[in-house]
Order: C-alpha cells, then sequence, then structure tokens
C-alpha cells in the first residue's frame, strides 16, 4: 500500500546483537569500530577506581545529550572514590557497582553492542568495567528542551496558557495534571524502525470504550515506517477515509484540550518530539469548536461558533455563489445591485470564472507568501500585495470591483477556521466550477456531493457527522451552539459508551 | 453486513422522502379551495396503509429484510414481489428525476439539455445508493435541517400574503372533489412510501417500524398540507391548479425588500428530489438483487442508475408531462402496488405468522 | 451518436467490472444483463424519437376506467 | 478504501466534461428592461420598452434610460425584435411596470397581458397601470425630476400607495387572479401626464374599472381613496371637509384618515338579498385653520363627528350608484363574498350577477372617530 514498506532494512547490524565481551578493550573495538563508529560526537571517558586494585572504566556518552554535571557528580566521583572489593570478578563486580556505588536513580544493565548503541543515542551514558561482560546504562537524559510556552497556532484571549513541547514525558504531565485521577491512563508503543520513537496513547478508563483504545493501539502498531519525526507521520497512517481532504484526526497544541476531548471519551496520542496530540476520533464539529467556547460566557461562546459556521458557508461558496448569479441568475440580485455589477464590469474582459480564479490564485500566493517569509516581511508583503494590487487591478479594468471584495471577503472568512481551511480552497474551486456550469443547480449538485461525503465518513467507527445527524436533543446541546455547562448533564452518547454522566444532577450553582 | 439506521434517522428519511419532490407541485388542485380538507382525508386513508407497512416489517421480528421475508413469505413469493417492485422503484426513480430536469430546465436554464442535469443526478444518486442506507439516512438529516429551516422562512413569509377567504367556500362542489384531491395525493406522493419498506434492512426493535413510518408519514403530511394550504391562501383557488408549480409562483410573490427567495424554494426542491431518487434508485437495486438471490446490491446500482438517465428522458418528455404524471398518474398501477400487494401480503404475512406461533407452541 | 452512447456505457461497464475484487460468474452475469438492458433503453430512444412508452397494465386501466363509468361516480 | 478514489474522481471529471455552457450569459451584456408598454393591440401590437444603460466600469457607474418602441405581431414578439436596434440583449426579469393605452385597455386587455402573465422572464410583481389621456410610449419618454427612469419612479409611486393615495396599485398577479375569480371585477390604476416646471411628469391617480377584460370607465383620486376605504385597505389620506362649527360657520378641515375598519356581510332574508357594510373609521385631524375650536369640547367633537359620518356616508352612496348602476362592476367583490359566505344564494343568483348586482340593497353604517388632534388641543389663536 505505501511504498516506504518496500525499502525497510531488513540487513541487521553485524555486532548488534553480540554479548559484550569481558575485555575492556574488545568492547571499546566493537563500540568505535562498528556500532558507533564515524561519530565524533561520542565521548570515552577513561578512569580508574581507586582502591589496592584499580580497575580500567570508560564511560561511553553522546556530547550534548547527558547532563555533564550529574555524571561527574554521581558517576564519575563516586566510581573514582569507590575501592570495590578485590575478589568481585564479571557480573558481580558490575552489580556490586549498580548498587552501591552508583547514584543515579535511573541505572540499568545491558549486555548487547545494539543495546549500548541504542542507549547511547537516546542520552543514556553506558559504564564500561575491564573484565566484566555487561555494562552499566545511566539514565542522564539532558538535552536542550524548550520551555513550556504558550501555542503560537491556538492562541487564546481566556484560557491557560500551557502549550505541549517536544518533550514526552513533559507532555503526559502536563496532560495528567489536567486529569488528575488514577482513571487516567497511558500506554506507551514504539514505532520506527530507525527512530523506535515512543508514542503514548492517553484515555479515561471509565469513559473511553476500551475497543476504541485497542483499535488506536493496533493501527499504530500496524505501521511500519523508518522514522516519525512529528505526529503528522502518525496522523496520516492512521487515518479513515484517506482519500478524503476532509480531517478525521484532530491535533492540538493545548494540554487543556487534549484533556477535554479526553474526557469526551475520546483517546489522545501523543508522540515523542511533536508538540502537537492527535486526539481520535474527529468529528467534523470539533473543526469548529474552539477551547475558548468552553471558557467563555455560554451565550459569547456560541455567537463565536454561529460566527465560525457561517464563516465557513461565506468562505466556502461566496465565489461560486457570485458567479452562479451572474453568469445564470441576474434575476436573483436585487435591481439597484444588478445594474451596479453590470456597469462595474463594462469593460472587464474576462468572464466571471476567470477574475475568480485568478483573484483567488491571486490571494493564495500572497498568503503563502506572507506565511513562508519571516514574519515582519511576509506582512508587508500581504498588505502591499493586496492593497496595491487590488486597487491596480480595479483602475486597470482586469478585474471587477464587486470580485475585489467576494474574494476578499472568502479569503478573510477563510482564516476563521485554520483547521479546515485548507480543504476550503479546494471545495469552493469545486463549487466555482459547477456553478460556472449549471449555475446555481451547480452549486447544489455540489452541495450534495460534498454532504454525501461527509456522511460517508467514519473516524474510528464514528459517523463523521455524528452531532449533526441527529435530532435527540441532548446531542445536539454543544454543536452549533454551546449550551451552557448545566445543561451538558451527558457526555456524547457516540463517543463515551461507558460513564456518561457529566454533570451530578444536583451539581452546578445555578441549574434553571 | 447489516445496515442498522436509527429511529430518529429512519423517521427524517421517510419524512424527506415523503416531502421530497412534492414540494412545488400543485398538488390536490382538483379540491380546489378545500384543498386541506383533501389532505386531511388523504392522511387519514393513508395511514392504514402505513401502519401496514410498519405491522409487516414488525412481523419480521427485526430480521434483515431479505431473511426476514423470506421468514413471512417464503423464498420465492417473496422473490416475485421483489422484482415487481425493483421495477415500480425504478420507474419511480425515473419520473423523479425528470421531475427535478424539468423543473431546473422550466426555471432556470432554459437551454441546457435535460439529459446533463438527468446524468448529474444520476451520477450522484448512484454514489448515494451505493454508500448504503445509513448513509442517506444520515444525509437526510443534515440536509433537513437546511429544508427544515427554508420552509419555515418561506412559510411565515407567505403567511404575510396569504389570504384565509381563499379557503371559502368549504365544500361549495360539494365532496367528491375532495376526494379526488385526496386520490391524488394518496398516490403521489403519500402511498409511494411502500418503496421505503424496501429501504431499511433492519430495524432495532419490533416497535421501531412504527415509531420509523408513522410519525415520519404523519410530520411530512402535515409540512405538505401547511405548505400547500398557504400558497394556495397567496396563489388564489382559482389560480393554483393553473400554474405548474404553485408554490414556486407563491414564494416568488414575496417581496423582502428587493432580495427573491423562489431560487431557495427551488434549492430545497432539488435537495428533497435528490434524496428520494437516491432511495428508490436504492430499492429498485436491493429488490433486483434479491429476487436473483444475492445478498449484495451494490453492484448492481451503476446499471440501474444509467438506466435511469434514458428512463428519466423517455418516459416522461415535457413540462406538461410531468404535471400529468404527478397529478394524473396512473392510477391502476398506483392501486396495484400501493394497496392491493400490500394487503395480500399483509394478510399473508399475519396468518403465517400465526400459524407458525400456533405451530410452536404446539411442538 | 448511437455508438457514441454505446461505447460509453460498455467503458463504464468496463471499468467498473475492472474494480471489482472478485467477478463470480453469477455477479457478473446479471451485472451484464442489466447493463445492456440500460444500454438498449439508452438507446432505442435515440434512434425513434416517438417511442411510446409500453403500458403492460394497460388492459387493467381499461377495464377499470370502463367499471368506474359503469358506476356513475367520477 | 479503494472504492471512494475513483468515485470521487467519475464525479469530477463527468461535471467537468457535461457542464457546458448552455446558459451562461455575461451580465454586462445585457440591457436590464425596466419598463413594458402596450398601446396597440389590432391589427398589429404597438409596444414600448424602457431600458436602461450602464456604463462606467471601474469605480463610478452611469445609468441612462432608453426607450424604444416598435411593431409586432405580439408582445413577446415585439419585446424581443427590440433587442436588434438596442444591440444588447433585454433583460426583462427586472421590469417594475407594465403600462397599457386607454384604447388596449377599452378592446380588452387579455391579448397584452397573456404574455406577462405567462412569462418565465416577467415576474410576476410587476406594476400594471392603464394610462389615461396619453400613451404608454409618452409616458416612458417623460422627464421624473428624482427617478432615473419613468419605471422606477412609478415602482417608487406605487410603493408609497399608503401616503400618497388616490388610487390603489396592483401587481400583475393580483390581476390574473380577479379575472379568475368569481363575482369580482378588476380594477387598474392608472398614470396622467402633468405639467410641472415646464416637464411632463407622469403620476398616478384615479383607477380604471373593468368588466371582463374590458375598461368600462373611470373613478377618480377620491373615488378611489372610497374604494380604498371600503376594501380595507390601508391608506392614510387626507380629506378636506367644511365642517360646520358653531352656528353657521363652516370651516375647511383636514382630516387625516388613520384606520378603517370594515366588515362586509351578505345577507339572505327571505330570499332577498342584501349587503350590509359596516365601517369603523379613525380620524385624526390635521389642520383646522381658522376654525375656533378644541376638540376638548366634547359636544364640538361628537358634532364633527356626526358630520364626518354622514360625508362619507354620501360618499359611498354616490360610489356605490357609480359602480352598480353606471359601471355594473363589481369592483368591491360583493359576489366573491355571497360565494365565500352564502354558496347557496350564490348558487342561485350567480348565473347573471349582472343583473342582481346592478340593483343590489346595500345597508350602509358608517361610525367615524376622532382620535388625535395633533399635538395642541386647541386652536392657534391670535390676541387681537
Amino acid at each position: 500500500m505505501f511504498f516506504w514498506q518496500k525499502t525497510k532494512k531488513n540487513a541487521p547490524q553485524p555486532r548488534g546483537l553480540d554479548d559484550l565481551n569481558p575485555s575492556l578493550e574488545i568492547n571499546l573495538h566493537w563500540l568505535k569500530a562498528d556500532i558507533l563508529a564515524s561519530d565524533e560526537t561520542i565521548v570515552y571517558r577513561r578512569f580508574k577506581t581507586s582502591g589496592a586494585k584499580a580497575r580500567d572504566c570508560v564511560l561511553v556518552y553522546a556530547d550534548n545529550m547527558v547532563k555533564h554535571e550529574f555524571l561527574s557528580q554521581f558517576v564519575l566521583r563516586p566510581m573514582m572514590q569507590s575501592s570495590p572489593p578485590k575478589h568481585l570478578r564479571g557480573e558481580e563486580l558490575i552489580r556490586y557497582l549498580s548498587a552501591n556505588v552508583i547514584e543515579s536513580d535511573g541505572s540499568e544493565l545491558v549486555a548487547r553492542y545494539g543495546e549500548i548503541g541504542d542507549k547511547i543515542m537516546n542520552g543514556v551514558a553506558v559504564l564500561l568495567v575491564d573484565g566484566c561482560p555487561l555494562g552499566i546504562a545511566v539514565d542522564a537524559k539532558g538535552w536542550p528542551k524548550r520551555a513550556v510556552t504558550e501555542p503560537p497556532s491556538e492562541s487564546v484571549v481566556r484560557g491557560p496558557r500551557t502549550g505541549f513541547s517536544e518533550d514526552l514525558g513533559v507532555n503526559i504531565s502536563l496532560v495528567r495534571l489536567k486529569l488528575s485521577s488514577p482513571n487516567f491512563k497511558t500506554r506507551f508503543l514504539y514505532v520506527g524502525t530507525q527512530t523506535k520513537t515512543k508514542v503514548a496513547i492517553l484515555y479515561l478508563d471509565n469513559v473511553t470504550s476500551l475497543d476504541l483504545v485497542e483499535e488506536v493501539a493496533r493501527r499504530i502498531d500496524a505501521i511500519e515506517i523508518d522514522a516519525v519525526l512529528d505526529s503528522g507521520y502518525i496522523q496520516e497512517m492512521i487515518r479513515d477515509a484517506p482519500y478524503s481532504p476532509f480531517p478525521t484526526i484532530g491535533h492540538t497544541e493545548r494540554p487543556d484540550v487534549a484533556a477535554a476531548k479526553i474526557l469526551e471519551g475520546r483517546v489522545a496520542v501523543l508522540v515523542d518530539g511533536s508538540p502537537f496530540a492527535l486526539t481520535v476520533p474527529y468529528l467534523l464539529v470539533e473543526a469548529f469548536q474552539v477551547n475558548e467556547d468552553y471558557y467563555n460566557q455560554w451565550m459569547v461562546g456560541s455567537f463565536h461558533r454561529l460566527i465560525r459556521y457561517i464563516s465557513y458557508f461565506i468562505t466556502t461558496s461566496t465565489p461560486a455563489i457570485y458567479i452562479a448569479l451572474i453568469s445564470y441568475h441576474p434575476q436573483l440580485i436585487p435591481t439597484n445591485l444588478v445594474v451596479s455589477i453590470s456597469a462595474s464590469r463594462k469593460n472587464v474582459p474576462f468572464p466571471g470564472i476567470v477574475e475568480v480564479i485568478l483573484m483567488g490564485l491571486v490571494f493564495e500566493i500572497l498568503r503563502e507568501g506572507g506565511v513562508r517569509l519571516p514574519r515582519p516581511i511576509g506582512q508587508a508583503i500581504s498588505i502591499v500585495g493586496a492593497i496595491v494590487l487590488g486597487e491596480a487591478a480595479v483602475s486597470a479594468s482586469l478585474v471587477s470591483a464587486p470580485m475585489i471584495i467576494v474574494v476578499g471577503v472568502t479569503g478573510v472568512a477563510g482564516f476563521v477556521n485554520p483547521a479546515l481551511n485548507d480543504i476550503a480552497v479546494l471545495i469552493r474551486l469545486l463549487f466555482v466550477f459547477l456553478a460556472a456550469g449549471l449555475g446555481l443547480y451547480g452549486y447544489v449538485f455540489g452541495t450534495i456531493a460534498i454532504v454525501l461525503l461527509l456522511s460517508s465518513m467514519e473516524s474510528f467507527g464514528v459517523p463523521y457527522l455524528s452531532t449533526m445527524t441527529t435530532i435527540r436533543p441532548q446531542d445536539i446541546k454543544d454543536t452549533v451552539v454551546r449550551v451552557p455547562w448545566w445543561q451538558m448533564r451527558l457526555r456524547p452518547r457516540y463517543l463515551a459508551t461507558k460513564d456518561r454522566q457529566r454533570l451530578q444532577r444536583r451539581t452546578g450553582s445555578k441549574g434553571p | 453486513m447489516r445496515e442498522h439506521v436509527p429511529d430518529d434517522q429512519g423517521m427524517i428519511l421517510v419524512l424527506l422522502f415523503v416531502v421530497g419532490n412534492t414540494l412545488v407541485f400543485g398538488l390536490g388542485g382538483v379540491a380546489g379551495p378545500d384543498i386541506w380538507l383533501a389532505f386531511l382525508t388523504a392522511t387519514v386513508m393513508a395511514l392504514p396503509m402505513i401502519l401496514l407497512m410498519a405491522r409487516v416489517r414488525s412481523l419480521m421480528q427485526g430480521a434483515a429484510l431479505y431473511s426476514g421475508l423470506e421468514q413471512v413469505f417464503g423464498k420465492w413469493p417473496s422473490r416475485g414481489l421483489a422484482l415487481v417492485y425493483a421495477l415500480y422503484a425504478w420507474r419511480l426513480s425515473c419520473f423523479v428525476v425528470s421531475d427535478v430536469s424539468n423543473f431546473v430546465q422550466a426555471i432556470a436554464l432554459p437551454n441546457t439539455p435535460k439529459v446533463v442535469v438527468a446524468s448529474i443526478l444520476a451520477l450522484l444518486m448512484l454514489w448515494a445508493a451505493k454508500e448504503g442506507v445509513e448513509v442517506l439516512a444520515r444525509f437526510a438529516v443534515v440536509m433537513s435541517k437546511v429544508v427544515f429551516a427554508v420552509l419555515l422562512v418561506t412559510f411565515i413569509l407567505l403567511l404575510s400574503v396569504a389570504n384565509p377567504a381563499e379557503f371559502l367556500p368549504v365544500m361549495y362542489d360539494g365532496a367528491k372533489p375532495v376526494f379526488l384531491g385526496a386520490f391524488q395525493l394518496l398516490d403521489f406522493p403519500f402511498l409511494e412510501v411502500v418503496v421505503l419498506f424496501w429501504v431499511f434492512d433492519c430495524f432495532s426493535s419490533k416497535r421501531s417500524p412504527f415509531k420509523v413510518f408513522v410519525p415520519g408519514f404523519l410530520s411530512a403530511a402535515l409540512i405538505l398540507l401547511v405548505m400547500t394550504s398557504t400558497s394556495l391562501a397567496v396563489v388564489g383557488a382559482d389560480r393554483y391548479s393553473v400554474f405548474y408549480f404553485p408554490i414556486w409562483t407563491a414564494v416568488s410573490r414575496i417581496n423582502v425588500s428587493t432580495m427573491r427567495l423562489e431560487a431557495i424554494v427551488g434549492v430545497t426542491f432539488a435537495i428533497g428530489s435528490f434524496l428520494k431518487m437516491a432511495v428508490c434508485l436504492l430499492a429498485a437495486s436491493r429488490c433486483v438483487t434479491y429476487a436473483f438471490g444475492f445478498s449484495d446490491y451494490r453492484f448492481v446500482v451503476t446499471p440501474l442508475a444509467l438506466a435511469v438517465i434514458p428512463g428519466s428522458q423517455w418516459l416522461i418528455t415535457t413540462l406538461m408531462e410531468v404535471e400529468k404524471s404527478a397529478i394524473k398518474t396512473y392510477p391502476t398501477s398506483a392501486t396495484i402496488y400501493q394497496v392491493v400487494l400490500p394487503v395480500v401480503f399483509w394478510v399473508v404475512a399475519e396468518i403465517r405468522v400465526a400459524k407458525a406461533r400456533h405451530q410452536g407452541k404446539g411442538g | 451518436m448511437v455508438g457514441l452512447v454505446i461505447l460509453v456505457y460498455a467503458a463504464v461497464a468496463a471499468f467498473e467490472l475492472w474494480l471489482w475484487a472478485e467477478r463470480p460468474w453469477q455477479k457478473v452475469l446479471l451485472y451484464l444483463v442489466l447493463f445492456a438492458g440500460a444500454t438498449t433503453l439508452a438507446v432505442l430512444p435515440v434512434l425513434n424519437p416517438d417511442l411510446k412508452v409500453p403500458e403492460p397494465l394497460g388492459f387493467l386501466e381499461k377495464l377499470l376506467k370502463r367499471l368506474w363509468q359503469k358506476g356513475g361516480s367520477v | 478504501m479503494r472504492r471512494g478514489f475513483p468515485r470521487l474522481l467519475s464525479l469530477l471529471l463527468v461535471t467537468a466534461l457535461l457542464t457546458g455552457c448552455w446558459d451562461h450569459i455575461e451580465i454586462e451584456a445585457l440591457e436590464f428592461a425596466f419598463g413594458l408598454g402596450v398601446d396597440q393591440v389590432e391589427p398589429d401590437y404597438v409596444v414600448v420598452v424602457e431600458m436602461v444603460k450602464t456604463s462606467g466600469g471601474g469605480q463610478q457607474a452611469e445609468v441612462e434610460p432608453l426607450v424604444l418602441a416598435t411593431k409586432g405581431k405580439s408582445v413577446s414578439a415585439a419585446g424581443r425584435s427590440l433587442s436588434n436596434p438596442a444591440g444588447l440583449r433585454a433583460f426583462w426579469p427586472h421590469a417594475y411596470v407594465f403600462l397599457m393605452s386607454e384604447q388596449v385597455a377599452r378592446e380588452g386587455i387579455v391579448p397584452a397581458v397573456e404574455n406577462i402573465v405567462r412569462s418565465r422572464y416577467i415576474r410576476s410583481t410587476v406594476w400594471v397601470f392603464i394610462t389615461k389621456d396619453c400613451t404608454a410610449e409618452e409616458v416612458f419618454k417623460s422627464k421624473p425630476p428624482a427617478a432615473n427612469s419613468v419605471s422606477e419612479h412609478l415602482n417608487a409611486i406605487a410603493l408609497m400607495q399608503e401616503t400618497i393615495s388616490g388610487f390603489i396599485p396592483l401587481q400583475v398577479w393580483q390581476l390574473s387572479q380577479a379575472f379568475a375569480a368569481e363575482g369580482i371585477a378588476a380594477i387598474l390604476p392608472t398614470v396622467k401626464l402633468v405639467h410641472e416646471q415646464g416637464d411632463l411628469v407622469p403620476i398616478v391617480e384615479g383607477t380604471a374599472v373593468f368588466k371582463g377584460d374590458r375598461m368600462v370607465g373611470w373613478l377618480d383620486g377620491h373615488e378611489s381613496d372610497i374604494l380604498c376605504l371600503l376594501k380595507g385597505i390601508i391608506q392614510r389620506c387626507y380629506f378636506v371637509i367644511d365642517t360646520k362649527v358653531g352656528e353657521n360657520e363652516f370651516f375647511p378641515i383636514t382630516y387625516e384618515l388613520v384606520g378603517n375598519r370594515v366588515e362586509i356581510k351578505p345577507q339572505d332574508k327571505d330570499g332577498k338579498l342584501s349587503v350590509s357594510i359596516a365601517l369603523d373609521l379613525h380620524f385624526s385631524v390635521e389642520e383646522m385653520g381658522r376654525a375656533p375650536y378644541s376638540f376638548r369640547d366634547e359636544a364640538f367633537a361628537r358634532s364633527v363627528q356626526a358630520q364626518l359620518a354622514t360625508a362619507f356616508t354620501h360618499w359611498i352612496r354616490e360610489f356605490l350608484s357609480k359602480t352598480q348602476q353606471e359601471y355594473n362592476a363589481d369592483i368591491l367583490g360583493f359576489g366573491q363574498l355571497v360565494r365565500r359566505k352564502e354558496p347557496q344564494v350564490w348558487r342561485r343568483l350567480g348565473e347573471n350577477w349582472d343583473v342582481h348586482f346592478r340593483d343590489l340593497p346595500v345597508d350602509l353604517e358608517v361610525k367615524c372617530k376622532v382620535t388625535m388632534a395633533g399635538l395642541s388641543s386647541e386652536p392657534l389663536r391670535v390676541r387681537e
């Protein structure tokens, strides 16, 4: 199915599975010549223990992946000062050192070259002692980390400021801080034949259906890929409806959002090295929900949400409806308007559809340019481009003035729903073509097609339109509007299969 | 693979199916000012048939359609029945496609060949029918919200120009026009619900056929009654039957400043009709495959849908014939499909089920 | 025109058959029969624009009409 | 997952291939027809069209009216043939008004109106007028002071009927409804030209009365107001009545009609049909001139109300005799009312309603009430 599966490397590392040799020199030779060959960031720190029978030791680690003070203070110093009993040999000696000398909290014994290689790559220092066929892996991970900051892609006015960072452990703890309950479970999986990236599945075991958790785990396990550099890889590999442009897996940079989704019965997937948590199942309504809806007063939140739906309608449909109206149904435009549109199009050489596509293209180019360029220049580009080009195009009679408004409104409305904005471009194009061919009825046929596509989609067994395809009052309380919290007594039924009670009946300060 | 439609979605499916392509046509025009009486009469007359259908489905004890049919009627009779209904459903689907393509041509696109609209519709319904009844039901619920919103707005606006005196005098020409109107309504659209018998695969409980069919049908009847009567009160009882599309005409008289609303009604009509034709196609495919003993129906959808394109152009060619088919129709075949066969099979089913129960007790 | 119609229908049929995962002969047979029917239906009206719609129940209709008229109502 | 993709692809492909642009029009190539007039039906149709020409492009749009007249075998044929001299395609759905000359109206308006009722292109909300003492062409060629075109001018007037008064605006669909209904005769408002600052300006005043589709007579502005009153149409018209105050002094006082409730009931007593009209009129006093009286004076108020009732009874009687005896056209729809309320009677009399209508006794009961007197209760007093 995916071509990279075929290029999977199945030639094993020559020495990877071999056991360590008692001789330190041989071990070092193999490490330098094979496992860790041609890697100049690896540090081999030679030293000796004290006492009558000083032993030769080497501490191997990758530079900048470890905490150097920690190693000096809790491994090197006690080792150098220690004098292990003379009679200890081999494995016994290693066990003694691990138990009595090394002061680190995370240490384990390693026996194979391959293991040593993996550990060192992950920021673990390995201590080898002459005469022992085992090494001690000391957990001294310490690489440069980003602080927990406010996520740039999902900023809020009201709400917590924390965002995920690239460290899996930190991320899990951020979610756990929100959901400090023994029901909160995590499960680890490792993905990537090269990277062995750690992936965590987070859920609440009294809310989420275990089938869902199993399904997620099964799909992640089935991934065979060399590397996972971001959660985006996993997102694309485990999603439903891969040919549909609509997202079927959600992602967020915010622990509060992840926690809220888990509380509704979803499963969150965190990937080491990625500040984006994935949440499944993902429904269409979620694209229109923003965490601030829940933090603000409910009427305000509902209004903003309504605006988001309307904007999406505007951004996908305005050009198509405009085209349909001016090229097929001028009778439907109010008389004054139709006269002025007609007048403003008098000297424009192109038909409406060419104008729409031309201007739409220019808009997308400006946007892309603005995104990729460094921020200050980007802004200048978009402003200059938009104002100068628009104005000049109208006075040069290349496009008509109403078209500038249509394209402008379309573009601006698109920014309201970042999650669906990329797809909006595709939908818009489809609608524009259909409207250019059959007028409003073409647009309607396009809408029917899109709704059909959406109705046929599922995300992890849950219909994609779930909350929109029901007329049960409880299930539509959190869709187009958000009713107040005291009204949302139950969790959504299509997700939370076990404990549906969100609100105890008598709690909540002012139930009506 | 069992396809299971939740009761509420099923109800909306029934509702939209009935309302579907009916919305713009001048139904029950013969009844004149007594149109509301015709609607009530037709509803009362249709209700036993709807109950009967629900009852037969309920006798199947929640079994899936195919196995349930064999269990209740026996293998060969039910297959024969399926073949007969395949023809009916397919023809109905052709009619609806032709309604829409004629409507679109008359209202908006006079120079566009009807085949083009019919082909696009056929393609869309092919897709929809292949996705199955679950997806169709979801589609129905999503779209129903648009349809309801449009209907509500147009209804309120129509009220402002409606003249209630148009309903007077009551029964000036006696009960005959009322009954004539009611018979028309029974045939199209009320009893076309028989098609839906073949569409639902299985129900969640013994009672849910009733929960799906009865409220769905009743609310559809109510919506049609309200919309049709209101537009009659706008257009005028004397002019109502003159127009091909009275509701559309009525809406075109609303002036909300300078906004023109009739396009929205046309759009609603297209959506409802689309659902209806897709459901009919689905039913036709299921009947055909069942008649030939296949459990999967999806593979015959494409040829049937492609047959609808010429079918819709051939069976009905002009707008004038659309009216004929919508209002005068084919009373004989309608009676057979909509009344005679269902009644016969209901009786058979009752007898067989009772017998089986008796034997069960005896054994 | 006729050739084009037949060509298009045949192409669609071939394309869809190619998409099938497995092709048991019963299914293929029914599929092809139905497709042939559809093609005929598409071709006939092109060949003969005045093709009448068959009314298999026409005799019943006439009978019924006579009965209605005898009954005096309608 | 293999099936979703080809389906979407084929959908796109087919729609792209199939959607030609048979009905595609470019909006800038259209010329919007705002008004249509028919001046003559026999032997050839004489049709006038008012269009607007748009020009400009860029920021400032300009709109100019353009009036073209032509002859043809039918309204639509003539209308279509106008595209040739205009050089642009006439676009009808935005038409505001439809005018017919008196000659057409006298000969029967069905041949002129039929096209409008049937047309897909012309909306049924077009205003219909009869031109009095002038042709439609003259009306379209006149110069309205404010609006861009005559059609917009007439449309604006029709929309302001409630305050302008003196006519009842009608749209095509209402006309066709009146034609189709039993027991009601059609009416149409009339347009005439008046001199205003050296220009001819079209105004709407009065009503043309029809019997069947032929015009049988006129009602002037005042009679139209009475008609309006009796039809229950809200119209805030002014009535200046010489009101008797005190001993034998008469002062012209201006009253504004602020509310009219009408109840028209057919009554069938012993096989004798009559119609009773109960009117409940509310007035506000707009202007009293030199009349030195205050509406705080109850006796005065009562006398004024009584005088109003007398005046209106008189006017209505005159109006009724004009419609019943002179025109014999049931423009108030008594017949329709009888049919709706007393279907049994209608069965008996409907056949030759004309005859019955001519001598139909009408009971009239007019109640008048002055409910407002502006902001001051006292008249303007001048100290001598």
